[in-house]
């Protein structure tokens, strides 16, 4: 089938519709999902097409989202919980990571609870408490699938595998991806988890890098293509599992890395993907492995000090050529 | 202004038995398996072989009994901690259930979950769990696939009354009642959340009334009465089923031992403790059963020595299983796929 | 089974009014200055000189000018991110508020905030927060510091009707109970929490039932009539400050605008709202100083025109002011030490 | 003053009783730290010593108890809010980020909210839910200072400094560890935060650790040493701040780097230390920075697979060994 070129959100609901389609037990549930259409219109549309019953719109109450959501699964359903913006993940994440990740091992592998938790990244002047990241928080967690998506493509995949999938998934979307146009082939395919993908092949260094922050390592590639730097992008997808062969094998033949984030440095996921290049590829590297990430500040409003906060284009060409200097 | 919520029992506490004597026999034998479970669980503590934490039920026995015989068998129940009583009472075999306790690799869960994590989906009974309010949410859940699957299935949901103070409780309440989920919300008020007295930690020791803020039918009873205990569950389970919506049932208990293993007990004296004795929910109806000569010692005596025989079954059981393999440890964490 | 909680609103609806012809005036330019600085905001918004979300509270100003009128002035008041009427009804200066909306330096909290955290700690304002529901606890420990210090001050609460669905709330209130802490909860009920009418969110859609959970006298009283929220609030204060615990009140409102900037309102017809207009708690009272005597058309405009130049001044100092220094990213986290 | 031999949870009593003596501003609130004396019984006797008012028993709500205590700071009070074990820092943790962490820099310094949370690691047969290590996530959040002692000593010392302090403080005891003892000064004294201490002085790697590991390393380090290697033990002592220049410095003399620590590895603390010192050592090092953690599963009940989860003493000889074979 031909390729569509449709934005990140559409590829969203695509996944979403043709599982609430062939699947009687998917529902979502989420604030604002329904009648709303999704305070970020991921759903919009679906409401009316499917009709309340299976796209319910829930009182704000986010502990009681994600634990009815995995009762309901443990019950057989496919439920995909919708938690508005990551930060209000944080009221219910002890549901997530005492029931829903542990379901299964702490009951001797008895139960299941494959439930899909969607939510946004993402910042825009909204302040400390609204501008947060905490996929290192849920990558931490043996029990759950962390997934990142960058394009139309890798959403739409992944999403559709987390909707099969009988494990629980976190699925963090981008609030600033999705507006982002790309190629998606019409009807149902999948992306595995725990596959990464090279987003732009080169020699001279390596970014490793996910969500947002992919399409400002490309964009910086094509600059410092024009300097005569040929960088390699590499796009984990899903930082939980992590495949941890794709970006070895890129260290290898570029010997140099950078890690860009969008989350705060010390204690990050930056951390990790640097620790492990370190002593993995201990005798490729030519240089040390950089980190490039989020100023590690509260967020404030100002949009000055906002822009300051946050890696660019900029940034990563200037630190990308200081590594090769 | 307002008075405060005027919320009352009114489930008729003089009901003529309903029930036939094998019944009242048969409960009397859950009950004494129960507590010679935990007694023996307790003895297996203090010799090393039971570790963690180990909360007994003892004095609580007719809450589960009684709720377990009301309900249907395939109703799903989803417990805290305290979680002995609601496995046994739903007929899982004892000698699993030792076994988990032993951490052995025969266990209900194959020893991963321990006293805390007692559970057994074939049995309907989803487990105990040990985050303090962290189950109401699930079982709101589990009633919403019936719901929405329309099976003829209810949820029971055990907690304390201390876990009442917690946010997850307000949050699945509401959900439930916004919903009209099939779900019973079953209060077992031991009067205390570890030595925190109820009315030192609840702005109303009186839990059921805070159903009033979801609108929802609760009642208060005496849960030392197995009957009465039976008597209220049916009614309202039978309120859920036929899609009334949530329903909480306050069962006034005692806890006679500590909250855990190892527990001081600096909140409450044994005078307390002592005066709360003749309130044993065992003691109770083995007297009931003498008064309407459904039993006699002698009939009593064999029916607890066939239970402490399954008890020693049990630990043998227990004694006997291996460990879990070392490579067990990977195991469970995510299905395979 | 039990009968939903009943509990009533005794407020007299009908009192003689307490207040001066002065009072009166000054509660017409407050709730004038709020409504004119919102649509300052709103239209800096769509000249993208205001960012990130922004709330505005226009068809609710009587509840913010009624209540700080009751309180004193070190009673500290805690909010959500509708916050902007809070903060000029508690006196705070345009200039800064709007520089915060534009965030810049001058702006009341240095340009970190924005328009969901407008404070100014001297005038016992602190904040808005963004977590629905997150500041309900703060409240409660700003009363307890008051208690335990013996401060004659209380704190005040405000908060959505759809933030009374989350843990946080009912953990909060409690405490507070159980305490019996110097603290008034006042709920705005707009009828919708984003796009989700009361009924489909909570329980009960009469929030000030759920005060019965915690035997904490509660009332809902129309917020729109700023008199009856001045009376309501006085009395209900006095009861916390006496020492007589926590009080709830809730105040029946209604948001003319969407619930931030481009929302789409399908959640409500064109017509819903424009049948809420005649509520408008400015006109409602506009209509009752000219019924009283107390104003004329005139003096009315002489009152708005002096809003009008506040506001314009409010604008032209944020424009006016300075973006933080860059090196203002790395201050305030940490207290130096 | 004399040195006392007490235990880690005595030292901790006292650092709390000073305080309450000295100011009447502080208070202790949490679940049983009154009339039951505190779970671990580390407040026991205070309720007695100083009454229901200053060392409260508060009902089974975590986010009612960190949110009351930051709202009694930001009235000018002092309060200590314990939460019985970090499993149960979940369902607060919502409070503790989004109020606690950000009430200064939020409203651009305007206000306080000097809160010390005593909260308690460890296992012990306790299973999935009450057996985990949450340090890596407190210690990701710009606004928080992070704490895990490992000695009497440092209990005390650090206790009483961030009982002075008017930032928040994540104070993280150990709950095998109350019964350790130690020479403790009598009286009071401070140890700052991040300052790490070089717990023992070698030579020939260096083991960067935290909390109960540093008894691990050394009790490995005493059996190293009969096999003619001497291994330097850093304690980090508190996790945020970091102090970077004693491990440096360590490293830059022993060439050669472990972390140890008791959370799971990936995205976890031994991450961050990894990643800088394989940055900031890099050409000092003479072997990859290794990790030593807990293994990455729920932690299950039966107590053999429980012993097979955590680095013990053996294991962290085999893993010295292996990296300077
Ligand atoms: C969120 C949380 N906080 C604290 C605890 C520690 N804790 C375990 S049981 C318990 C008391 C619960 O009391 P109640 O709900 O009345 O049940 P009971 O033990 O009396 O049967 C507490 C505080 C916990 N497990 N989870
Ligand atoms: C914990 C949390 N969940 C969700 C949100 C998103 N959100 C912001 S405001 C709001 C609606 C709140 O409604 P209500 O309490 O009635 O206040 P109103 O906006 O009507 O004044 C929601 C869902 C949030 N900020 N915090
Ligand atoms: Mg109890
Ligand atoms: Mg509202």
């Amino acid at each position: 089938m031909a390729d569509l070129q449709i934005t990140y959100r559409d590829a969203l609901k695509e996944a979403m519709r043709e599982a609430l389609k062939r699947d009687n037990n998917v529902v979502i549930m989420g604030e604002e999902v329904g009648v709303w259409g999704g305070t970020y219109a991921v759903t919009r549309g679906l409401y009316d097409e499917f009709g309340g019953h299976r796209v319910i719109d829930t009182p704000i109450a986010e502990m009681g989202i994600v634990g009815v959501a995995t009762g309901a699964a443990m019950g057989g359903m496919k439920p995909i919980a919708e938690i508005m913006t990551i930060n209000f993940a944080l009221v219910a994440i002890d549901q997530i990571v005492n029931n829903t990740a542990k379901i299964h091992s702490m009951f001797g592998g008895t139960m299941r609870a494959p439930v899909v938790i969607r939510t946004a990244a993402g910042w825009g002047q909204l302040a400390a408490t609204h501008s947060q990241s905490f996929e290192a928080w849920f990558a931490h967690v043996p029990g759950l699938i962390v997934v990142m998506p960058s394009t139309p493509y890798d959403a739409k995949g992944l999403l559709t595998t987390a909707l099969y999938s009988q494990n629980p998934v976190i699925f963090i979307e981008h609030s600033r991806l999705y507006g982002e146009k790309g190629a998606v082939p019409e009807g149902e395919f999948r992306v595995p988890f725990g596959v990464a993908d090279v987003k732009r092949a080169g020699t001279d260094l390596t970014i490793i890098t996910y969500s947002r922050m992919v399409h400002v390592a490309l964009h910086a590639a094509d600059e410092l293509v024009k300097q005569g730097i040929e960088v390699q992008v590499v796009d984990l997808r899903s930082l939980r599992p992590l495949d941890w062969d794709t970006v070895l094998n890129s260290v290898r033949k570029t010997h140099r890395a950078l890690v860009l984030t969008e989350d705060w440095m010390t204690y990050g996921v930056s951390a990790e993907i640097a620790a492990r290049i370190s002593r993995d590829a201990f005798d490729d590297l030519d240089a040390p492995v950089e980190r490039l990430t989020q100023e590690e500040v509260p967020l404030p409003y100002a949009p000055n000090l906002e822009q300051l906060s946050f890696p660019d284009e900029a940034r990563v060409v200037e630190k990308v050529k200081a590594m090769l200097a | 202004m307002v008075a405060p919520a005027t919320v009352a029992p009114t489930v008729a506490q003089n009901r003529t038995p309903q029930i036939t004597r094998e019944t009242a026999l048969h409960w009397l034998e859950q009950m004494m398996l129960i507590r010679r479970f935990e007694e023996a669980a307790e003895y297996a503590y203090t010799q090393k072989k039971v570790g963690g934490f180990l909360h007994l039920y003892i004095g609580e026995e007719s809450i589960a009994v009684g709720s377990v015989a009301a309900m249907q068998p395939d109703d799903d129940i989803f417990t805290h901690y305290r979680d002995h009583g609601w496995v046994l009472a739903r007929g899982v075999d004892p000698k699993p259930a030792m076994a988990e306790l032993y951490g052995k690799a025969t266990g209900l869960v194959k020893g991963k979950g321990g006293s805390m994590h007692f559970a057994s989906v074939e049995h309907h009974m989803w487990g105990g769990y040990a985050i303090v309010g962290g189950h109401i949410p699930l079982a709101a859940g589990m009633a919403f696939s019936h719901q929405y699957l329309k099976r003829d299935r209810i949820a029971f949901c055990v907690m304390g009354e201390g876990a009442t103070n917690i946010g997850m409780f307000h949050e699945a309440l509401n959900m439930a009642a916004v919903w009209k989920l099939p779900v019973v919300f079953l209060v077992e008020n031991n009067m205390f959340g570890m030595g925190t007295a109820v009315e030192r930690a609840s702005a109303t020791s009186d839990i059921y009334e805070k159903a009033a803020a979801y609108r929802m039918p609760a009642t208060q009873i005496d849960g030392n009465d197995i009957e009465l205990v039976y008597q209220t569950i049916q009614e309202f389970a039978e309120r859920a089923r036929r899609g009334e919506g949530p329903q909480m049932v306050e069962a006034m208990t005692y806890r006679f031992k500590g909250h855990s293993m190892g527990d001081p007990q600096r909140y409450r004296t044994k005078e307390e403790v002592e005066n709360r004795r003749p309130d044993d929910p065992i003691n109770r109806w083995e007297k009931k059963l003498i008064e309407r000569g459904w039993a006699n010692d002698a009939l009593i005596k064999e029916i607890f020595t066939r239970v402490d025989k399954q008890i020693a079954d049990a630990v043998q059981f227990a004694e006997d299983s291996p460990f879990p393999e070392p490579s067990e440890l990977y195991t469970d964490i995510l299905v395979e796929e």
